[in-house]
């Protein structure tokens, strides 16, 4: 019962098909919304309380006080905001379950290579309202 | 030669290089000269045209087993990848080349060299633009499978000399697959011969009536000596003549000379050589930089050469139906320039393409097998079907089975119609 | 909402039936507890663990060794062979001894069990433990320019900067 | 015939990830095959010690790439049986849904890389295209094509909604429906068939003995599968029967992997048409009390074992990961006697071996024959100078 070139009709059907793959940097697939990418914080309802920093599996989290170049009238009372080194981040969105005043979310941008490390410090892009 | 209007054309359309055009025409009136010898040999069906099309070819066989497995294949360089193995070869060509402490290394700078020149010199027998290559004697035949040979034995040298235990183990296996398909290979390739043979043995009538059909046969064209049936010229010209590609009257023999092509050039199903998975790139693991430049170009000239040969061999070489339009009858056979160029180089690209297309796909239809498949696959089908193959065409040759003038008859009067 | 599982419990009579052969065949030195259905843990002494394996191979067919783990207890090392019974009613002995860190000696199973060898091959790697009149107690995972006598899986072991 | 020993060495085209087989050869035949394994040790278990278990459960999931799922799945069972807490259904059948998902595209991938070790290109194309359709899916659901961190203790992290259910079942349909087409065509392929009939013969007494496990040994007959003799999750309730093949060779286990993907879409199938309507989680507190579990779970390469000890904190005192290859590896050993050179990559990938999982023990970096361990920070620094040093 073997049957020679048995997948003959199988690659002459996908011959004239367009291909399956994509031009990643020219074509983009849009990624899922539930996606975990970089994280941003709410400062109005961040209060430097640290539970993410503690909660981080890979210790990526650090709080440092408020850099000048936020909003100072939003400052917390604590006046620690958290920073993330993505370098070390896991994106497994343990910090967005533990915060008590769900400061932070997750958005959906994945394209985070950088040259220097430096850079992968501090990306936690804060939103005011 | 013949009242030529291109000439005059020419002059024509551009009267102030009249001076230089009249020396031109002088120079290449002259039949047989060294100028024009030499133009061929570098230039048209030469050197150049040829590896120029060994590279479009990779990249034709590249895309076409890409896109059969629904991928895209080389994309970025050049329109649609087109550049992609000349841009492999030039990255090779910069790359160091590493030799192994152990191996030989003058012998191991040799071997590539010879592989390259052997498969050059094997592509000038194949006929492109008329029915006779560049270089073209009597029993070239033999001559063109000799040199494939020869082409085995570079492998298993480069093998044998890189002393790498991977190269140890292809290098056997290499010697095992190409001399084991190398009968097939040849028993495949005699059988047009054969034909060619039973064509010019039939009683002269039949002969007669065909130049009446087709007016004078070529002044050369009874060759009843024996070296005469081997040549390649005249087994593409009794295909123009017949007006059948052999591959009508023999399929049994293309299928089995396909088979033993792809076992020489290492295709897939029987790349065991240089099996990646297994072991690492067989006999090519030492080689690097301009060496493995060097094979790669080598490897895509007898690619071509295999191409080429089961063309001229099978389906007709530079012949095709569109064949004789302003020609002389003469000239017609003799592919005069500049027509016959034309028309033969196109009809000569198409089956190449068409026999590229048909090793691809096998190339994408099979897993690899082993070498003791692979051994076994010659001697036990690959062989006796080739003998039977012969076998049968001498029996209907000979004893007239079913009437052979009758279906003769038969077969021109369907060409003529073409 | 935490209503206790009903499945994890269910008829343990077939646990007990074979608690209760074990007990019968090795009378008091041997512990046998069973904390949920297809699971039984049996207490050894260092000595006799490989007559309770060679009874459990004979009587019960046994075959599978799953794995074999060492604990590092401060001061002695606890050693479990996790076993596995398919023949018959499917359950999972497991049988457990301790051995003192001084020396960490004890005969390997693997003329029993020939399975066991590449598990005690890696616990010796990693935990020091050595099984006498093992075949090849080579090394088995870590790279071969490590030092001799340093155990990493040993509590006393940390590497250094973890913070 | 002198014997020649061919290192298929840790750098090696056939195999993805780093093992060392020492084949000793005469001319083709295979005399002695060794495995020596080690290269991609990280040093997951002492790292467990040092962690708590909410952070463990992260670092578990990275022991393998494909799966990544099973390990989680098996460490928060374990922890809630320690707890002795109750998983609400709904919670449960989520995570079987993803079980069986990560099975699907982790039996695909399995059957491309075979398709390559036999020189089958082809297959390795059509088959990684037909797992993006489960990679997608998995994608839909978690967010996270690879490491979904679905799975925490007392339940799983996201709900499946309403709208994912249809593209669900229709997405097994499609899937279904390709298996069966693999499966015919393997069986019909004859370069495939002469490559993996009668290859890498595992008699049944033989995968008892050597102690294999999950579709290696149930490819020699042998009808071992956790799912149904210690059902964990949702197993109890979801009707499937157990794969096996005997004809004891790398083509059974190629047909016992099929099969089991048809059978992992029926119970998707069958589990999402009966999803309880239950909240997904229990917060559970962090203290474990003192206890030892060993809990098991079927992971796509076989049967996979944690065995945890808690001490009453919120670290484990020992976390054991005992992964199915590392139990397939003497049959490996057993297997390559009496081989051919060209089945040695075949046989070796046809326990579809997962080194990560098998070297998870500790990490160690000698740097310059310093024989002591470089920390994190210290590498990471080196690592910043290095690159500025090399501005190229």
């Amino acid at each position: 019962m073997p049957r020679p070139a048995a997948m003959e009709p199988e690659l002459l059907r996908n011959f004239p098909r367009k291909p399956f793959t994509v031009f990643y940097p020219f074509e983009r697939l849009p990624p899922a919304e539930g996606l975990r990418g970089r994280q941003k914080l709410y400062l109005k309802r961040c209060v430097g309380c640290g539970t993410c920093a503690k909660d981080c599996p890979s210790g990526a989290i650090e709080m440092i006080d408020w850099p000048d170049e936020f909003p100072q009238e939003l400052k917390n009372k604590a006046g620690k905001v958290p920073k993330v080194d993505l370098g070390k981040c896991l994106f497994c969105e343990q910090c967005v379950e533990s915060c008590p005043r769900d400061a932070l979310e997750m958005t959906q941008e994945y394209e985070l290579a950088t040259f220097d490390r430096k850079a992968m410090e501090w990306i936690v892009d804060m939103e005011t309202e | 030669m013949a009242f030529d209007p291109f000439w005059y054309i020419l002059l024509y359309l551009f009267p102030q290089y009249s001076s230089t055009l009249t020396i031109l025409q002088y120079i290449f009136q002259q039949q047989g000269n060294v100028l024009m010898d030499l133009f061929k040999i570098i230039v048209f069906p030469g050197i150049l045209f040829v590896s120029f099309l060994s590279l479009f070819a990779e990249w034709y066989d590249r895309k076409i087993y890409a896109r059969l497995q629904n991928r895209v294949g080389p994309f970025h360089t050049g329109y649609h990848g087109i550049l992609q193995p000349l841009a492999d070869i030039i990255k090779l060509l910069a790359k160091e080349d590493v030799v192994q402490s152990g191996a030989e290394a003058r012998s191991l700078a040799a071997a590539p060299i010879f592989a390259m020149t052997l498969s050059l010199v094997m592509l000038m027998f194949i006929p492109v633009y008329r029915s006779a290559g560049i270089i073209s004697f009597e029993g070239d035949l033999i001559v063109v499978l000799f040199l494939s040979t020869l082409f085995a034995l570079t492998v298993i040298l480069t093998g044998w000399f890189s002393t790498n235990r991977f190269g140890e183990v292809g290098t056997a296996r290499a010697g095992m697959q190409l001399i084991a398909y190398e009968i097939p290979l040849v028993l495949s390739a005699l059988t047009p011969a054969i034909i060619v043979a039973y064509y010019y043995s039939v009683p002269v009538q039949v002969n007669n009536y065909l130049l009446t059909v087709y007016g004078t046969l070529p002044l050369t064209a009874i060759p009843t000596t024996l070296s005469s049936i081997l040549t390649i010229a005249n087994i593409t010209q009794t295909q123009a003549t017949i007006g059948i590609p052999f591959i009508l009257v023999a399929p049994i023999s293309f299928g089995v000379f396909i088979i033993a092509l792809m076992a020489e050039i290492e295709k897939v199903p029987f790349d065991v050589p240089e099996a990646h998975t297994e072991i690492v790139a067989g006999w090519q693991t030492e080689i690097s930089g301009k060496k493995l430049a060097l094979y790669r170009l080598s490897s895509d000239l007898e690619y071509l050469w295999g191409a080429g040969l089961a063309t001229a061999l099978f389906l007709g070489g530079p012949w095709g139906p569109g064949w004789d339009i302003g020609l002389s009858t003469l000239d017609r056979l003799m592919g005069a320039f500049p027509w016959g160029y034309v028309f033969g180089t196109i009809w000569f690209l198409v089956k190449v393409f068409a026999v590229i297309f048909i090793i691809a796909n096998l190339r994408t239809l099979f897993a690899r097998f082993r070498i003791d498949q692979v051994v076994q696959g010659a001697w036990k089908y690959l062989i006796p079907l080739a003998f039977l193959n012969i076998l049968i065409l001498q029996t209907v040759f000979y004893f007239d089975l079913f009437g052979w003038q009758s279906t003769y008859y038969a077969l021109l009067w369907i060409a003529y119609m073409i | 909402m935490s209503r206790k599982r009903p499945k994890l419990k269910p008829s343990l009579k077939e646990d007990e039936k074979l608690k209760a052969e074990l007990e019968k065949a090795f009378g008091e030195t041997v512990k046998v507890w069973i904390p949920r259905a297809k699971r039984m843990f049996i207490k050894v002494k260092p000595g006799d663990h490989r007559k309770v394996i060679q009874w459990m191979r004979d009587n019960w067919d046994l075959q599978h060794v799953t794995s074999v783990t060492g604990v590092d207890k401060g001061d002695t090392f606890e050693i479990v062979y996790n076993l596995y019974k398919y023949q018959g009613y499917r359950t999972y002995p497991n049988v457990k001894t301790e051995i003192p860190k001084k020396d960490p000696k004890i005969e390997t199973i693997v003329d029993i069990l020939p399975s066991a060898d590449f598990y005690e091959r890696e616990v010796h790697d990693l935990l020091g433990i050595v099984f006498e009149n093992h075949p090849n107690l080579e090394r088995l995972i870590l790279p071969d320019d490590w030092p001799e006598g340093v155990y990493p899986l040993r509590k006393d072991w940390l590497p250094e900067g973890v913070e | 015939m002198s014997t020649v020993k061919i290192p298929i060495g840790p750098q090696h085209p056939a195999l993805k990830e780093p093992i060392n087989v020492t084949i000793e050869v005469e001319g083709e035949q295979v005399v002695d095959g060794k495995v020596r394994i080690g290269y991609n040790h990280r040093g997951i278990e002492k790292a467990c010690e040092l962690r708590t278990y909410v952070r463990d459960i992260y670092l578990l999931e990275r022991v393998c790439g494909i799966c990544s799922h099973s390990h989680t799945t098996t460490f928060t069972q374990g922890v809630e049986e320690l707890l002795d807490e109750d998983v609400p259904r709904r919670g449960l059948y989520i995570r079987t849904i993803v079980c069986e998902l990560e099975r699907l595209h982790s039996h695909m991938l399995w059957f491309g890389v075979a398709g390559h070790e036999i020189g089958f290109d082809t297959l390795l194309h059509y088959s990684w295209r037909d797992r993006e359709l489960i990679l997608d899916l998995l994608e839909m659901i978690s967010g996270n094509r690879v490491n979904y961190a679905m799975n925490t203790i007392g339940g799983v992290r996201r709900d499946i909604s309403k709208d994912m259910i249809p593209t669900l079942k229709k997405g097994m349909d499609t899937f279904r429906e390709r298996c069966e087409y693999y499966l015919k065509l393997c069986s019909e392929e004859p370069t495939v068939l002469e490559r993996t009939q009668g290859v890498g013969v595992l008699p049944t007494h033989m995968a008892r003995k050597l102690g294999a496990v999950g579709p290696t040994v149930r490819a020699s007959g042998v009808d071992m599968d956790c799912r149904k003799d210690d059902p964990c999750a949702a197993y109890d309730e979801v009707p499937f029967e157990v794969c096996t093949w005997d004809s004891c060779d790398v083509f059974a286990r190629v047909a016992v992997r099929i099969l089991e993907m048809i059978q992992s879409c029926n119970m998707i199938q069958w589990m999402l048409d009966h999803l309880p309507k239950d909240e997904i989680r229990l917060k559970l507190k962090r203290r474990v009390p003192e206890g030892e579990v060993l809990s098991r779970y079927e992971a796509p390469r076989g049967e996979l074992i944690h065995y945890i000890k808690s001490n009453g904190t919120d670290t484990p005192e020992r976390v054991k990961v005992r992964t199915p290859t590392l139990a397939n590896w003497p049959s490996v050993e057993y297997m390559l006697k009496g081989c051919y050179i060209a089945d040695v990559p075949i046989i070796v990938a046809s326990i579809d071996p997962c080194i990560s999982c098998t070297d998870r023990i500790t990490f160690v970096d000698v740097e310059k024959e310093k024989t002591w361990m470089w920390d994190s920070n210290q590498l990471r620094r080196y690592g910043i100078e290095f690159y500025k040093k090399k501005r190229w």
